[in-house]
């Protein structure tokens, strides 16, 4: 085990410089609006440098902390998904002949993404996704060329939300495998440490110094205490068959009463992988243009078949995401499609909690 | 001259906004009877507004007319903001500006392209004109969409913006979205300039006539947002004399108010704002005026389609100038506590003064809202007008010839038929 | 060759003009448009026809007069395929505000010297609640996109899709920040149709649910939710009844609010 | 080369109206090479592409071994299939495919083959019974049971009628309501599960219907002593992508487009039962 590194804040732009030297788009957490996002980002100075969110079910608030780190938050509305799996894309432009049609397949953009700020939860999300997207009968050319080039800076979560549960899912607080770079963060740098050929040449080229022991067991404890102080938790590893034996539990009604039927869920759901195919006629009537954009099982066209709507209430739409996510996820992915990151909890508009819901359908 | 009786009756004016027909009927060679009659039913918009918030009021009022929605949110934000005690920023007045412009190009070609021109060159619509003068249709569409790309680029979309709130805007937009759109403006400016000359080109009739021009006039700019109210015949008041000189009644024929000066009819729009404000054009739109070789202040009101073309310019040289030195703000809106008040709000509108006033209670709900817009105000002059450049156009010409031009000496003003009929609360003792 | 084209007719009602707007704001593709179809009616655009036989008739407006209701049934029987345009030609618009508060019949006759000139109906009510209508595009107003979307699709001989899904689903594709759950904001895209392109959320703005009800809106709870957010019973209804406020799902919680203050 | 993502482009070479509203095309790629290489199994569907209009799953309708062209058996219920049925020989549209897992032909070698379908005319199995008896010599008995809700909705009668005299064949015909002179059952399909002549201990069963019908089908089938496992079904989930990963076609864990559309009965039976899924 190599020994441990210490990259101190002030040497963190050499980071983003090292990545973009190598020919990445560099993309890290800026605070925005209100929450945290993922975008393309030059300078180490533009990370949400001491701020702190605030995450409660339907809520979500950006504070000033008074500490100075850049990562003392759990995670926004999204990550890694929209950049590997697009919100909508074309997928091919078909066109009038003069006897017929050409079809041409549209281009997708391939261009190296790097990543800061990855966290446990979206690591595993992402090992779903990979899976779902990649190692079916036909892996999706779109998101492969997305997901090859993309470099992963994983930071180890110090500072989980109040709807943070992924100790209990099994997937964080702690990045362990499929990053390049793993961070944890302390008051004025990070314990670093590489994952893959691509991460060891990285920290090659950075200026860091050896890590104390001091440092290395504070930023175990940082790590440890995001686990402990975690004070929500799903019921269970594999609610398979005690859901499926809950089809007709009295609960799903009762939730259908505050649910919106609105989808955010889903779409902040880093596992959530359904989309929906669109066809867009020229008016010219030269050709059309098929694409395909992020859906949802709150949606119409999830369980529509002509002439019927396989689901036509939302306490049946609640229930397949909630069945997909605990239950036949294990059949398709052999794990739960919940990898603990809180995010339904907090953008559900009024604040539905998987991890009580589960509880409720469990008694 | 011929004793004949026609009874000429135009059921639906074409290429107007909103509904509209033209009762006229002539007998032993003198009009008897003249109505322009607005039949659009009320939608009762002043009485929608009241017990409504006043952060309803952009939202509401937009929807009184689609093609200049722009107008009535910044009349009504001005006005609540007065009630309120909001004195805006230069930012937010700025941006007030720049979003206003984008309306003045995008109705100006509209009605330019879409609804007069083809009046003069003798079609029946723009897309028939398009096959003769196909770049002149393109071009006119263009800055049409360029004048749509300014109200969304605050608004999010250029029919009922949503960027709007009393106070300012919701948002700043990003230093790369004004920078696109600058790039987009300033490759416009030259299509502008031919756009002015094309129209002195066009054989408009001679037809002048004598009236009140009445407009906004602010010192140091072309008045846009805001001002007082002047006139060719000296007047000079502020807004909130309004009624003290403006006078409303009800045509019995119309679902529009009429609105005139101490009895007298008299004319809004880019005319009237041309004829008074030409020395507050931008120095780049005084030059294109003297390359065109016309002279304002104009009382012919054919003159409108250029005085509307050198708006477009004009408009389109603040834009730039706007967004030349556009930086975004974190402040892009104020706030203030509710309180009881009454506050006046008055805009250029493409087609003139839009005038709003509002009573708030102490809790910001809506007790009272009244707005006069250019329509109603021009009706009185459209029918005068029509008067004189009938008789003079000659009312023994074929029926046809006499239809066709009256329907252009309508168009020519503009008229925004569905800006002219809502309901407007006022207090008019019933005749027996 | 000429005769072949599709003819097409644009029609007026009580309406603010905005939503014709999606044809004459189409720049390029209006003359596109003008190529593919024979315009037959388009009273603004200068063509003068409204009875021709067409095979798609767009209807702008709500019945509101009584003169209205003949026109539309004429409309009715010259289209094959009759397209309603906007909140107010497919909900009544904002001035169906009017539509069920009893003092409304007397505003007209307070205010106007002549009210007996003045025709209109107690009610403001949308194109569907006359005659048949084909397909419905909601919208204050309707997006050049979805407008000539939809035309492109009927010149290619389908059916437009008419998607009912919520202003959520594209909000977060834009990758918004969602106002309710950072702000507070008493937001109706959970409960609105999309096709604006969430743009309130965008520029941090509540939806006010101008493109009207989604497919299955649980407008019950939004209701409650925006109640818990601190709205007293007044703001919560007219959250509700604003611009599509005669759309059932929005009208039945609107009113019982209204009712409940 | 045939990309699973992206359509090829297909011409129709014949079209043929079934009934009102079904119609059959026949169709072969416009790229021989494509065309050439082109094999699919009974049960299998394709996204049927109409440009400007979108992509619907269809079966395939025809027998693998015609290797010139291809079918599909399409009923216009909606958008695309409407726009569909317009068409004429020579049009061209996309189409990707085969997908999915088909009928079990190979395991039904041998043996009695029961097929039972509900509504109006199941294209998918009308392709069984055209390839069993096409193959008679490599099957055992050949039973077919078709209920309709109205007689009307019967379609490819005179077929029906064919098939009943063919030998080792029997024809059941069920309607809800039915015209005057209906020579067949009026009531319900599963009514007549019991005059189905098969050895339950040797037959392999094939239902395409409603699922609700097809749920009863199997439980008057298990009372007729057939084992669960040699019960077959064919499914219907909406599908956007076919490839399995665009979601909508997920009944439980199984992904209808790939997994499917063809199930053994005690795979999805609970799913089945349950409803509402
Ligand atoms: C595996 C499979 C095989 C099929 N085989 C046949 C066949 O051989 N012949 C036949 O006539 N029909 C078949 N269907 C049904 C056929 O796909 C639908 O009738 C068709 O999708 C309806 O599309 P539409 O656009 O005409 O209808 P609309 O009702 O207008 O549907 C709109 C859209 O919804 C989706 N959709 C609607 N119904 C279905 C459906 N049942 N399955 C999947 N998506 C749907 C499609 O995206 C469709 O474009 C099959 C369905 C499946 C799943
Ligand atoms: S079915 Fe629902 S829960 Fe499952 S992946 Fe799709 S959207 Fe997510
Ligand atoms: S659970 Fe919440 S986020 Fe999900 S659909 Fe229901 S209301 Fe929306
Ligand atoms: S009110 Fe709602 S539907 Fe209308 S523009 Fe705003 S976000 Fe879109």
């Amino acid at each position: 085990m190599p020994a441990s590194r210490f990259l101190p804040h002030s040497a963190l732009q050499s980071l983003l410089d090292a990545l973009t030297a190598r020919g990445y788009a560099v993309i890290a957490p800026q605070a925005r609006d209100g929450c945290i996002v993922y975008t393309e980002t030059r300078h180490a100075d533009e990370l949400p440098w001491g701020i702190r969110l605030e995450q409660d079910p339907g809520s979500s608030r950006t504070i000033k902390g008074t500490h100075r780190q850049a990562f003392a938050w759990a995670n926004g509305p999204q990550a890694l998904k929209p950049l590997v799996f697009a919100p909508s894309e074309p997928l091919w432009r078909i066109s009038r002949q003069a006897d017929g049609y050409a079809v041409k397949a549209a281009e997708t953009p391939q261009r190296p993404l790097a990543v800061i700020g990855v966290r446990a939860c979206d690591l595993a999300a992402l090992a779903i996704q990979d899976r779902h997207f990649l190692h079916g009968p036909y892996p999706d050319p779109r998101y492969g060329a997305r997901r090859e080039g993309m470099l992963l800076v994983a930071v180890n979560c110090t500072h989980p939300a109040s709807t943070c549960f992924c100790a209990s899912t099994g997937d964080g607080p702690e990045a362990k495998t499929d990053f390049d770079l793993a961070l944890t963060e302390l008051d004025d740098g990070f314990v670093i440490e590489a994952g893959s050929a691509e991460g060891e040449q990285i920290l090659a080229a950075l200026p860091l110094q050896d890590a104390r022991a001091a440092q290395v067991e504070a930023a175990a404890a940082g790590i440890r205490h995001a686990a402990e102080s975690q004070t929500r938790a799903i019921p269970g590893r594999n609610l398979r068959d005690a859901l499926m034996a809950r089809l007709e539990h009295p609960r799903w009604q009762e939730v259908a009463q505050r649910c919106l039927a609105c989808g955010n869920c889903t779409m902040v759901c880093p596992t959530c992988f359904c989309h929906a195919e669109t066809e867009q006629p020229e008016l010219d009537g030269s050709g059309s243009l098929h694409s395909r954009e992020w859906d949802s099982c709150f949606g119409e066209r999830h369980g529509y078949i002509h002439g019927k709507q396989l689901r036509p209430e939302i306490s049946q739409r609640y229930r397949q995401w909630l069945t997909h996510k605990l239950a036949s996820w294990h059949d398709q992915f052999g794990r739960s499609g919940c990898v603990g990151c809180g995010r339904c909890i907090a953008w559900c508009p009024v604040g539905i909690d998987i991890t009580e819901e589960a509880a409720a359908l469990l008694k | 001259m011929s004793n004949r009786t026609v009874n000429l009756n135009v059921p639906v004016l074409a290429r107007v906004e909103g509904e509209g027909a033209l009762d006229l009927s002539i007998a032993n060679g003198e009009i008897a009877e003249l109505r322009l009659r607005i039949f659009e039913p009320p939608r009762l918009f002043e009485k929608f507004l009241e017990g409504r918030s006043y952060l309803e009021v952009p939202d509401m009022v937009a929807r009184i007319c689609g093609i200049c929605p722009v107008a009535y949110q910044i009349s009504a934000v001005q006005a609540l903001e007065s009630v309120l005690g909001i004195e805006p920023t230069p930012w937010i007045r700025d941006m007030r500006r720049l979003f206003y412009c984008g309306e003045w190009i995008e109705s100006h070609s509209l009605h330019i392209h879409l609804l007069a021109a083809p009046d003069f060159l003798g079609f029946a619509n723009a897309i028939d004109m398009a096959g003769k003068y196909p770049d002149i249709v393109r071009r006119g569409l263009k800055i049409q969409e360029a004048g749509n790309a300014i109200i969304s680029f605050l608004g999010g979309r250029s029919v009922h913006p949503v960027g709007v709130r009393v106070g300012g805007f919701w948002h700043a937009p990003s230093t790369a979205a004004a920078a696109k759109l600058l790039a987009e403006l300033e490759a416009l400016l030259p299509e502008a300039e031919a756009l002015a000359l094309w129209t002195v080109s066009l054989p408009l009739p001679d037809e002048t006539q004598d009236f009140e021009c009445v407009s906004l006039g602010h010192a140091g700019e072309y008045p846009i947002t805001r001002g007082s109210i002047v006139s060719s015949r000296g007047l000079d008041i502020g807004i909130a004399e309004f009624d003290n000189e403006f006078q409303e009644s009800h045509a019995p024929h119309s679902t529009a108010l009429h609105c005139h000066h101490r009895g007298q009819d008299y004319l809004v729009g880019p005319l009237a704002r041309m004829n008074l404000n030409l020395d507050q054009l931008p120095s780049a739109t005084r030059k294109l005026l003297e390359a065109c070789g016309m002279r304002f202040p104009s009382f012919n009101l054919f003159h409108s389609i250029v005085a509307r073309a050198l708006e477009i310019h004009a408009a389109l040289v603040e834009a730039i100038r706007l967004l030349r030195s556009y930086a975004p703000t974190d402040a892009p809106y104020l706030e203030a506590a509710p309180r009881a008040g009454v506050g006046f709000g008055a805009s250029e509108a493409p087609r003139g003064i839009l005038w709003h006033r509002y009573e708030l209670d102490g809790s910001g709900s809506i007790v009272s809202a009244r707005i006069v817009p250019p329509t109603s105000q021009n009706q009185a002059r459209i029918e005068a007008d029509l008067r004189a450049s009938l008789n003079r156009f000659g009312l023994d010409q074929p029926e046809h010839e006499i239809r066709q031009h009256a329907e252009t000496v309508i168009r020519n003003y503009d008229p925004c038929i569905s800006c002219a009929t809502h309901f407007l609360k006022l207090n008019i003792k019933k005749k027996a | 060759m000429k005769a072949q084209r599709p003819r097409i007719a644009v029609h007026k009602f009580a309406s603010c003009d905005g939503c014709q707007l999606a044809f004459l704001n189409a720049g390029e593709a209006l003359l596109t448009l003008a190529q593919r179809v024979e315009i037959l009616h388009f009273a603004e655009a200068g063509w003068l026809d409204p009875l021709a036989k067409v095979d798609i008739a767009f209807v702008e407006g709500s019945i509101s007069a009584p003169h209205d209701i003949e026109r539309i049934r004429a409309v009715r029987e010259s289209a094959k395929f009759l397209v309603t345009i906007g909140a107010c030609a497919t909900a009544g618009g904002l001035q169906a505000l009017r539509n069920g508060v009893k003092e409304a019949a007397g505003w007209v006759a307070d205010i106007y010297a002549s009210p007996q000139y003045i025709e209109s109906l107690p009610e403001s009510r949308p194109v569907s609640a006359h005659v048949k209508v084909d397909l419905e595009i909601w919208g204050c107003p309707v997006t050049i996109e979805q407008v000539l979307g939809a035309t492109a699709s009927l010149l290619n001989g389908v059916t437009p899709v008419n998607p009912g899904e919520p202003v959520c689903v594209e909000c977060k594709r834009r990758g918004h920040a969602c106002i309710m759950v950072t702000q507070n904001a008493p937001c109706m895209g959970p409960v609105t149709r999309t096709g604006c392109g969430a743009l309130c959320p965008g520029v941090g703005r509540a939806c006010y649910g101008c493109f009207g009800p989604a497919e299955l809106p649980n407008a019950v709870s939004m209701a409650k939710h925006f109640e818990q957010a601190g709205l007293d019973k007044r703001e919560v209804a007219r959250r509700f009844l604003f611009i599509t406020s005669a759309a059932q799902p929005f009208a039945d919680v609107g009113r019982h609010y209204k009712e409940n203050e | 080369m045939n990309s699973p993502h992206v359509p090829q482009t297909a011409r129709i070479v014949e079209r043929i109206q079934e009934s009102d509203d079904i119609f059959t095309l026949r169709l072969r790629f416009s790229d021989a090479a494509v065309q050439d290489g082109y094999r699919f199994a009974p049960g299998q569907f394709n996204m049927v592409y109409l440009p400007g209009a979108g992509e619907v799953p269809i079966s395939l309708s025809s027998d693998p071994e015609e290797r010139e062209d291809f079918a599909h058996t399409i009923r216009a219920v909606g958008r695309v299939t409407r726009g569909l049925a317009a068409l004429k020989p020579g049009d061209e549209i996309g189409m990707r495919g085969p997908y999915g897992r088909g009928w079990p032909l190979d395991e039904a070698e041998g043996k009695d083959v029961f097929i039972i379908t509900g509504g109006l005319g199941c294209a998918p199995v009308v392709a069984v019974i055209h390839y069993v008896l096409k193959r008679r010599e490599r099957f055992k008995r050949l039973v077919i049971l078709q209920g309709v809700k109205h007689s009307h909705d019967l379609i490819w009668r005179a077929s029906y009628e064919r098939w009943a005299q063919a030998t080792d064949t029997q024809v059941l015909i069920a309607a809800n309501s039915t015209e005057a002179l209906w020579p067949w059952h009026v009531g319900s399909p599963i009514d007549l599960v019991s005059q189905a002549e098969f050895d339950p201990a040797n037959a392999v069963t094939m239902i395409c219907g409603p699922e609700g019908m097809m749920v009863a089908a199997a439980k008057a089938l298990k009372a007729r002593g057939l084992n669960e496992a040699d019960i077959h079904v064919s499914l219907e989930r909406n599908m956007q992508c076919a490839l399995g990963l665009c979601g909508h076609c997920q009944l439980g864990g199984h992904f209808v487009c790939k997994d499917g559309p063809v199930f053994s009965y005690p795979e999805v039976k609970v799913l089945l039962e349950r409803g509402g899924l």
